[in-house]
């Protein structure tokens, strides 16, 4: 059975990637799981520096899904390198850096630090995190934003370039294309959806940053839909995500268009889902007569049923 | 490195109409767990309650050769998952993730172990009472509770040879008023030259006050708090506490990682 | 206990509203529970003509959620007017006529037939349904076309107007602000997300019309914020819904910036809700100490919690 | 006027690995049920999964006296729901809403009633056999299924005195094939001024097969159709089946309201 998925100069082992946020710094699950076996590692969000990030509650559970505003927390990039790429490059993980900036100018100089570092294997451009107040999403609502923030990084680096999208806006797939305008690689979709939740008996805000960002299950068919419309607008290819939690989840987003996707908030729930997951997509596989998970992507077949439509 | 298992529960015992005790067969984790560490379990089929939720790894089960079967958790019904874990059945499965965390420091003779709870704070110390009185440790537990309906296995540490201090806030048991209250007198009547180590679970407000009033009579105290945990294993940063730094600022950690178990004294309380 | 709620120049003897498009035509529970202890009933969505809608599968469940392309299957305003106004009005329903169209002369005509009928409390202006092609949500997704709609209808109606919003934009805000210079006495939102399930063993979509719209608690965090968000851009009553299936899910909308609320799926789950809804706001308010639920509308305390943030 | 109840199970009994009977206490709801009739059920607390599910009543439970008490589901393990019903324990509430929906009309003598099922097709033909049977209607089932380990209450049926044809897929009991070939055998047959009516609930297929071989025959046929229902009430438009019109087009009625039994002749099948 064929898993491998390649983006850019990149390869995947299997299309299954630790999404941005939800797996630490990857080496907290070094002991638990083997990493090499994922598709990827997308590491939490860096910025040049180090950032303490909102104060608790940082989460609330809503039905089926769950809010977070954590505020990138984070270590920054140089401490990042230094700390934690010697242990993901001995335990053979492929990762993905999250890059986050408030400027263009920190999106360009994070970038080129990991370029210079041995072992990264991609960059997820950051330019839709809803939760803090600065950069991020600024440029992921805007087409010029985004189309300049990519075009400016993949001038200093020859890294496979995956911006991620904000699912917050009126028409994902023309943010889509001005990614893969400005030499995107991939575009990564969704991030998580800005909501809220209030605690009625206080009547404030469940988490100190009023507004989060809600990912898992609850998302997954406005996620599904996002992708199938971005896979008619690039050529790029597409990491799906967004509720992830079983076999069919996966391979729904790989049949709507995408070629790799990542897992979140499903994670948390269950570490080894990895294998789990790859377990239903072999079994999917090989009773449906597939040798190589390539030849699903994109296999929607979206004919509307109008047989017996007579509107 | 946790284990998840598809626990089988074993017995529920009812302890009042909000608190249980539930017992799980999970062998691996029962090997494995130090007193203070926690599971991460999920109560619910289904994307609703989505996350497992953190409990304390009450009592560790062995056989009658004393190898380790499983393990009870003490619950405390306040919200879906609770009330899923209170009325969980015999034969049910319920999948729970662990250890997982930083246990408590288990001290040696001849210094005192002082162990101070508040409500279903209890859950920790049963297993650290008998971590502490194997060792035989002179072992004090402070027990504080809103009645005396809500004292839970006061035999349990008396048959381990563990002192007693009792208060309840209607004054149905002990003492009338909240636990600190004794927790001060007898820190600042003992001897400043005797070993005192002073543990602490429960409420913010509780811990706070422990860890100042250890601070005032300079006695080393570790409290075990309680965040909420999306992951419980260093994924999300959700369950961070600010701690105190060297310049004065403060620096967010990840309780699940470095605690739930962390020193007092270096915790920026509000 | 004060529960009315005054918009425009209609009273709603609570803020409990039935969602349209899931509460058939209201008549359909009549005999089950009195519509006349209902703060409203909106209707099913309305065009000038009788359609047939889609064809099934129609539906789908989801995480906490579930996706419908119904098509506006309806009876038209005509036969609606004559075959179920007179039980309406007989049960003492407060009806709020849920209006369509594909062209603003029809959503004109609709609205002039209705205001033409005895009986009707309001007009809600279906500007945002993301299932059918023409029409709907092509004005619902730009500022100058719901203007102009709601405009429109302005001039031949002085029945209270709500134009309903439609979630699937970047800044809902602005739509409110568009709806309120128009003339608008409230607006509702949200109406439903854009969204899509496949599945996966035939890699065709679940319901006919390939995409849907998502409701249900799934989607209430995001829902919440949008309501907090256009509370803080305009000043006329919010009617605010999605995923409400418990008191304090209607308390939280309220919280939020709602006047009133409408409930869709939770009634599919439960067609008795309405009593326990209004039995757990009388609870809470008892117990909050408040005599008047207009006191509770936009009480959110949202100064965010940054004291022990140091980001 | 459906009511909403919690009903107790009273009773669950499995019939394989996929089928059993659940029995809940609903008096309210088996006292107005009608044959073909059916409930919607909330088997999860939660919101996942979140809609109820429709099942037919399969029988009318009474007590000593005669007296209405609950009913029955016969249930299919298919997905989420019916998972929870099938693992459901006595003692275990469940929201049960009914009844709902058109039911069957129950001929009289002359008449034979002929009963079409296809597996879990069976579940509203218990009901109506009874009331076949009380008016002393000659009454058939003809019953098939895949294999003869999924072929359920065929004492039950014979008991009341109903005759059976059977078919299994397999060959394993009856005749091997589908249920179809001995109905139109039996139709063909069957001198065309004696009065039959047939009724059938299964399979899509097999129903519009049953429908067409009525037709054939001219003879009067009821079909028990089975939509995805969003609500069971006439909510949501979701659960719509396309109708002939007399202009030769197609209107779509709520399965909910205008059936789940309705003309096999009237719709308008693929
Ligand atoms: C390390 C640790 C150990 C714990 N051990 C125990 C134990 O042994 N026995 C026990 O009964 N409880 C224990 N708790 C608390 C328990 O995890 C929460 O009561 C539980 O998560 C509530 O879940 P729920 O679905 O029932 O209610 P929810 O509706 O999720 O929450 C109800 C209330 O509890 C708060 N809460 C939610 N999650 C947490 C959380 N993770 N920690 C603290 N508060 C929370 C919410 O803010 C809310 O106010 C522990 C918590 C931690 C962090
Ligand atoms: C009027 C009526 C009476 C029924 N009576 C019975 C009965 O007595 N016993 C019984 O076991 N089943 C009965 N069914 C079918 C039963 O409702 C479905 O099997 C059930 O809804 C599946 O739910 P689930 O959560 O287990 O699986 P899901 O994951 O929801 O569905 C599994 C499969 O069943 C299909 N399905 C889902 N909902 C329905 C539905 N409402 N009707 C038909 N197919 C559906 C789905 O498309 C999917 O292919 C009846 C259906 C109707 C409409
Ligand atoms: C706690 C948490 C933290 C996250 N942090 C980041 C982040 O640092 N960078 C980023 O691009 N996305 C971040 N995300 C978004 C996820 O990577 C993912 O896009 C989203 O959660 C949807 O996927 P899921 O439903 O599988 O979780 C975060 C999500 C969660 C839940
Ligand atoms: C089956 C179904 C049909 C709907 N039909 C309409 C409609 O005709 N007009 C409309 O404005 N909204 C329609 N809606 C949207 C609801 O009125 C409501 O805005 C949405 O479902 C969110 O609320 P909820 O989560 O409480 O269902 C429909 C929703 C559902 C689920
Ligand atoms: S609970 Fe996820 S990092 Fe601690
Ligand atoms: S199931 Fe909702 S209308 Fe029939």
């Amino acid at each position: 059975m064929d898993f491998s998925v390649h983006i850019g100069s990149l390869t995947l082992k299997n299309p299954l990637i630790a999404a941005s946020g939800c797996f630490g710094y990857g080496v907290e699950y070094a002991d638990t799981i083997d990493l090499s076996t994922l598709g990827g590692v997308a590491v939490k969000g860096l910025f040049l520096s180090e950032r303490e990030g909102h104060a608790a509650p940082r989460i609330v559970e809503t039905p089926a899904g769950m809010l977070n505003a954590i505020g990138l927390q984070g270590i920054g990039v140089r401490r990042f390198v230094d700390e934690h790429m010697p242990e993901l490059r001995a335990r053979r993980a492929t990762v993905i850096v999250n890059v986050c900036g408030t400027t263009i100018d920190e999106y360009v100089e994070v970038s080129r630090i990991l370029s210079d570092t041995e072992g990264v294997g991609a960059i997820e451009l950051n330019i839709s995190c809803p939760n803090i107040k600065e950069g991020g999403i600024q440029f992921g609502c805007s087409l010029t934003g985004t189309f300049d923030v990519v075009n400016a990084v993949r001038h200093v680096t020859t890294l496979p370039l995956f911006p991620k999208l904000t699912p917050n806006v009126t028409d994902v797939a023309s943010f889509a294309r001005a990614a893969e305008d400005a030499g995107a690689d991939a575009v990564s979709l969704v991030n998580t959806f800005l909501a809220m939740v209030i605690d009625v008996e206080t009547r404030r805000p469940s988490i100190s940053n009023v507004v989060g960002g809600l990912s898992g299950p609850a998302i997954r068919p406005i996620a599904v839909r996002m992708v199938h419309e971005c896979r008619q607008a690039v050529k790029i290819p597409i990491i799906g995500m967004g509720g992830i939690a079983e076999a069919r989840d996966a391979l729904e987003f790989i049949i709507a268009g995408a070629s790799a996707v990542q897992v979140g908030t499903a994670n948390f729930v269950d570490p080894f889902i990895w294998a789990k997951l790859l377990d239903g997509m072999t079994d999917y596989m090989r009773r449906h007569g597939l040798s190589s998970i390539g030849d699903l992507v994109g296999t929607l077949d979206a004919a509307a049923r109008e047989a017996g439509s007579h509107a | 490195m946790p284990v998840d298992v598809s626990a089988e529960v074993i017995a529920n015992t009812p302890l009042s109409g909000h608190y249980n005790v539930l017992a799980l067969a999970a062998p691996a984790i029962a090997a494995a767990a130090a007193p203070g560490q926690f599971v991460m379990v999920k109560a619910s089929r289904g994307h609703d309650p989505l996350l497992r939720r953190p409990f304390s790894v009450f009592e560790v089960l062995r056989d009658r050769r004393g190898l380790p079967l499983g393990i009870s958790l003490l619950n405390k019904r306040v919200g879906p998952s609770t009330s899923r874990v209170y009325s969980a059945k015999a034969g049910e499965t319920i999948a729970c993730l662990g250890p997982l965390g930083r246990p408590f420091t288990v001290v040696e003779p001849p210094a005192d172990a002082w162990m101070v709870a508040g409500g279903v704070g209890l859950a920790p110390f049963a297993a650290l009472a008998e971590a502490l009185r194997a060792r035989e440790v002179r072992t004090t537990l402070f027990y504080g509770a809103r009645r005396s309906e809500e004292l839970f296995y006061l035999d349990f540490f008396r048959n381990l040879g563990v002192a007693l201090e009792i208060t309840t806030e209607d004054g149905s048991a002990g003492e009338q008023g909240r636990i600190v209250r004794p927790l001060e007198r007898r820190l600042a009547a003992r001897d400043p030259d005797d070993e005192v180590m002073v543990y602490a679970c429960g409420p913010e407000g509780m811990l706070a006050a422990t860890a100042r009033a250890a601070r005032t009579y300079d006695r080393p105290c570790e409290v075990s708090v309680e965040r909420i945990m999306g992951c419980g294993m260093g994924g999300c940063y959700s369950c961070v506490v600010p701690m105190r730094t060297r310049s004065g600022g403060v620096h967010h950690v990840r309780s699940c990682l470095a605690g739930p178990v962390l020193r007092g004294d270096d915790i920026s309380w509000e």
